[in-house]
């Protein structure tokens, strides 16, 4: 069925930035995924694979002023915050030139020159940061926004509900961005979630709240627009619920037996944010496959040498051990 | 006997107490997991390290509940269900989180009986995984038992073994007194001869793991086995260490401590925390206000530095005091 | 204008019970905020005078099996959960003799034996307690509940949004009751409390709550009774947010520079539970004037002999400092 | 110079600094006081101790920001607004409440820098009135600078008089790193000579309060006060003291110290926290290793017990180190 052609809610140059986000995020996490089985990467890591939609769609907003803070998953939100994949990439195999020095590691990748305020491996940690920045963001008058990256299970945290109070008492602009992706580790979010509805509950706390499809990219990135533009015309905190799949287990080597045999298989199917985006956008004419397939090949490429480079570098030196304690001794 | 991990021997110790006391409930996230999964596996995980295992499939959502990302809210469940007669163990997944819930620690559990004068007791157990050497990162990797050793009202538990483990265990279950467990994360795996049954090792009661002459040294969890690897390869020097492992730092064993520095003259205290304000720095102060006249020579801690744990292998491995460093500082305690 | 006679809602006994309860709280403030003047009395103290008819209108459906834990401004839950009123005057002069001899002081009044576990120093340190002793009640299943006292102000704590999730999800038998008497210390709750809706708030969460008029003890008997009818039916948790006021400042010694001038005044003509209390109860000829009178004067006598009690007693000796610190040493 | 009270002196640091720097904010609950009240008066309290009058008036919501009962939420806001390049002082009203935002302090604002390896500074200065002497009881008394202390990236200030307290906060506000400032309430009124005009003291550099021969005593804030007291009254019999005031534990001033005891061969550390992993412990500790070789006589501890802070007049009083023991204690280490 031919469609009269529409208009797209981004530019060209955005839609095609988006979904090498996308992909480039898909396809950091799956080389983890396999590099990860060679035992050279260290520590543990949580994989993004299947929510690119939701730190994509909301960046998408952003600027380097704007602020973002994010969790243990968070290659993603790093990646579309505009983090240097290769500075990730050697931080994750804690090499002296990754991004932290190899000092943070993958539950610590931050970038404050690109307003990324960090990964952070405590659950709950992040939101008050972000009504922080967005206090910030208020005082400087520039219509900046904070965004608080969380999962379904942080939003449960006592620390995050201080924060989503705090947010509309101040009237900064901060948007909770609470991916649903069904679990915190292994319970489910229908479990830990009292009322069975984070944004219903959001909306308790007297914000705007809604939830959304989180593997179709326009999807998150309209409801995050809304939310967003609140944020800059000075109303006030808003939240939304993207609801999501991880493909991976909770962290890698997770057995997943609190999963049904063959979920995630059947999500890669069903919800997959790069399927849906591929069709949209080629059905209402916006992008071609030939100009997705370049940037795929292109990412696989920038991955590649990601990988081949962090695997080559040199680790820190003993001597950075006690170096950055402070700014001050 | 048969050889048990430590994470074996305190899961056991679980499954011995809850079976003879009914009034034993676990809480935590993920201590059984699967609660709202798809698989219907309602014991998903028996705690994200497994210490848990097999305690939901025996006795089910009233005594093994998982709870919410809610710390607070379970220490807090804890100190309130042991008020009200309950014996909770809560499980606090890593160390690192007492950040979200140290009041309930140290203001709740910790101070209910005093400020209530001696009535009403509050016999929480608080499990929790610690330490560095698997790369977690700074918010995965630390120790923080000085945080808890320094609250009056608090008692510690800090086991190196197995056989430890679970008799430390049982005596916490058994006792009235809020008690916090640190469990090594690098020791769970680590086997030792564990008996079947129940037994009770009692707190403030240190363990004298190696016997020698020269230098007295104490050391708490991982750092005694990497003790042990010092000591055994000076003692084909014929140099030979009392090694001293407190199993508890509140209580902790004064006696045993300076009685063998009564019989050697020197001290090294090895501590895998940073080193100010640490139980390293406390047993030392102890040692130079009640053992002084005993001592020969300075006192030599050996510490992580005055740094967050760090990420890369490399730098992890040069935080965590090693084999080596614990025997150079054996070697420099002896100089004079 | 006469009525039919009515069928009260507690039996006379309970009624009397109710009454002197109330007074007894009244006069224990009253006379508080006098001998505090003097400088006998250590520490600070937080006066529950106001509002009355939340503690004894909550503790009317309870016994000694059931639990409450309290805050800072606690001596109206202990005398209404059954605290010895003597030794509670004992404990707010740091005698000896007082219920927790003396260590304590009025912010840590506890008596395990009543079900009353403790007054709390700290805001929302109670909450998560109490769905702990929750779970001994649904453990026990005896259908017995546990109550959380709170105010305004402890509304917005991490611990208490925590506490009242995880009510829901684990379904114990917990009752919030967040006094709501508009200030947390200098701050109006209209300010702290985001959505302006206390009640509202829990609901969000997944709790049935209403709010209700604190200065009626039949207003609160009632909400009290439906929400605690639920924990006793094994329906979970609920939460009722009685409306009221206090009558001094936060603490005695508050200029209360952020009250008009005079409020304080009128609120004592306009929202006092002991006059709507008498003025119901005679109205529906439940009981007379001359059976309350009675009580009052009971209840003068027994604060002043507290008050004398106290004031001539010895304190703790020197040795009680490291006493009680553990059961086992 | 006027003479000042140490509340004075604090908050004449912040309106010297808030003129000066717009980056600086103030957050916490009542800072100003009055919102949401009913009488109009939107400065209705200016801090519980009355630390920020004044502020609000001239500097407005923007920058006076009273929040909610959240502790986690203020520190954390604090320390994701100096991420973000602003200056926040944040008030935690009492000490004793860092259990319900630990983690923001220890994990989060403290840890920044080396996790970012270097890339990005925290900037937050965390007030917070501390300790015993007004009968507040056991959740509102204690010290708590242990824990700080302990947490590599904090600093930590301790200042005993109002001098030294307008000095260090400027310099706390100037600086690039996480400073946690602990004012002792008994100490807000005491006065001192204090400039009108802005000035620095820089952090790890002690103050020797008292020079003398035989004894090195150090002390923190109100015991400091106490610690003077009992040494002038010693000075009468002509027994004489170094009393050394860290004024900063994190940094620590180890040179001052160890340099005294290389003079007097003797050292009394008086604390008002109880004393395990304290930081009289850690004093301790350092001097047994780095000082050992001068010391003539056992180190002596002065603490409090290790029990919770108890509500009684007299057994606070009895809890709380005093002249009378601190004199006792120099007798003590000077009897051999
Ligand atoms: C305070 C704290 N509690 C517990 C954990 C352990 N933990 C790490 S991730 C996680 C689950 C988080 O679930 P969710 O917020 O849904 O994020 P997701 O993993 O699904 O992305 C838990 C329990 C932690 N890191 N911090
Ligand atoms: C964690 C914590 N933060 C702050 C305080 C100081 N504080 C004591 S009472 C209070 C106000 C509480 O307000 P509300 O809950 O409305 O109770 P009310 O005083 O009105 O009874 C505050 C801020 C505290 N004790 N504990
Ligand atoms: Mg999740
Ligand atoms: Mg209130």
């Amino acid at each position: 069925m031919a469609h009269a052609p529409t208009t797209p809610p981004l530019s060209k140059e955005q839609l095609l930035k988006a979904y090498r986000q996308m992909k480039t995020i898909r396809e950091f996490e799956e080389r983890l995924h396999i590099e990860i089985q060679t035992g050279e990467i260290p520590g543990f890591t949580h994989l993004y694979a299947g929510q690119e939609a939701v730190a994509v769609g909301v960046c998408a907003h952003l600027s380097d002023s704007d602020y973002i803070v994010s969790t243990h998953r968070g290659h993603g939100h790093c990646i579309a915050k505009g983090c240097d994949v290769g500075g990730m990439m050697l931080e994750i195999y804690g090499r002296a030139a990754g991004l932290c020095k190899g000092k943070g590691g993958s539950m610590h990748i931050a970038d404050v020159t690109k307003g990324m305020l960090g990964a952070n491996a405590i659950v709950g940690g992040g939101p008050p940061l972000a009504v922080g920045a967005a206090i910030a963001c208020r005082n400087r008058g520039d219509k900046t926004v904070s965004i608080a990256f969380g999962g379904d299970g942080s939003a449960n945290q006592g620390t995050v509900f201080e924060a989503m109070n705090m947010a509309v008492v101040l009237k900064v602009p901060t948007v909770f961005v609470f991916e649903n992706n069904g679990y915190a580790e292994h319970t489910g979010a229908d479990y830990a979630v009292g009322s069975k509805d984070i944004a219903g509950r959001a909306r308790g706390f007297g914000m705007p709240a809604e939830s959304c499809d989180g593997a179709d990219f326009f999807a998150v990135y309209a409801a995050a627009g809304r939310a967003i533009a609140l944020g800059r015309e000075g109303k006030g905190p808003a939240t939304i619920e993207p609801r999501i799949t991880r493909y991976y287990g909770h962290f890698e080597g997770d057995p997943q037996l609190y999963r049904a045999k063959d979920e995630t298989k059947e999500l890669r199917e069903t919800m997959d944010c790069l399927k849906n985006f591929r069709a949209r956008v080629t059905r209402e004419g916006w992008l071609t496959n030939a100009e997705m397939d370049a940037i795929d090949s292109d990412v696989l490429a920038l991955i590649d040498s990601a990988v081949k480079t962090a695997r080559a570098a040199p680790p820190p030196n003993d001597a950075e051990l006690t170096t950055d304690v402070y700014a001050t001794y | 006997m048969t050889q048990k991990s430590m994470r074996d021997a305190i899961n056991e110790a679980l499954h011995l107490e809850m079976e003879r006391d009914p009034r034993i409930i676990v809480l935590g996230e993920d201590v059984s997991g699967g609660a709202g999964g798809t698989s219907g596996n309602r014991e998903a995980s028996g705690g994200i390290f497994g210490v848990t295992k097999g305690l939901w499939p025996k006795y089910g959502d009233a005594r093994v509940i998982d709870t919410p990302i809610s710390e607070s809210a379970i220490i807090g469940a804890a100190a309130g269900a042991a008020l009200a007669g309950l014996r909770p163990v809560a499980e606090l997944m890593f160390a690192d989180f007492v950040g979200v819930c140290m009041d309930q620690i140290y203001n709740q559990a910790a101070k209910f009986r005093y400020m209530f004068g001696g009535k009403g007791s509050c016999p929480v157990v608080i499990r929790t995984a610690m330490g560095a050497g698997m790369n977690m990162g700074a918010q995965h990797s630390q120790t923080i038992y000085p945080f808890i050793t320094a609250v009056p009202g608090m008692k510690v538990v800090i086991p190196s073994n197995a056989y430890d483990a679970k008799g430390l265990m049982i005596t916490a279950l058994r006792g009235d007194d809020p008690v916090m467990f640190f469990e090594h994360k690098a020791l769970y795996p680590r086997k030792g001869e564990v008996p079947d049954g129940a037994y009770t090792i009692p707190f403030g009661e240190a363990a004298l793991v190696r016997e020698g002459e020269h230098v007295t040294v104490v050391a708490l969890a991982r750092m005694v086995v990497f003790a042990e690897k010092a000591i055994d390869a000076l003692a084909k020097e014929g140099i030979t260490c009392d090694l001293i492992d407190p199993r508890t730092t509140s209580p902790l064993d004064e006696e045993t401590i300076l009685e063998s520095v009564a019989s050697t003259g020197r001290l090294v205290v090895i501590d895998e925390s940073p080193p100010r304000c640490s139980v390293a720095a406390d047993i030392a102060a102890m040692v130079a206000s009640k053992g002084f006249r005993s001592l020969k020579a300075p006192i030599v801690q050996v510490t992580a530095p005055h740094a967050p744990v760090p990420f890369a292998r490399e730098l992890e491995r040069a935080y965590v005091p090693s084999p080596a460093r614990i025997e150079q500082a054996i070697r420099e305690v002896l100089k004079d």
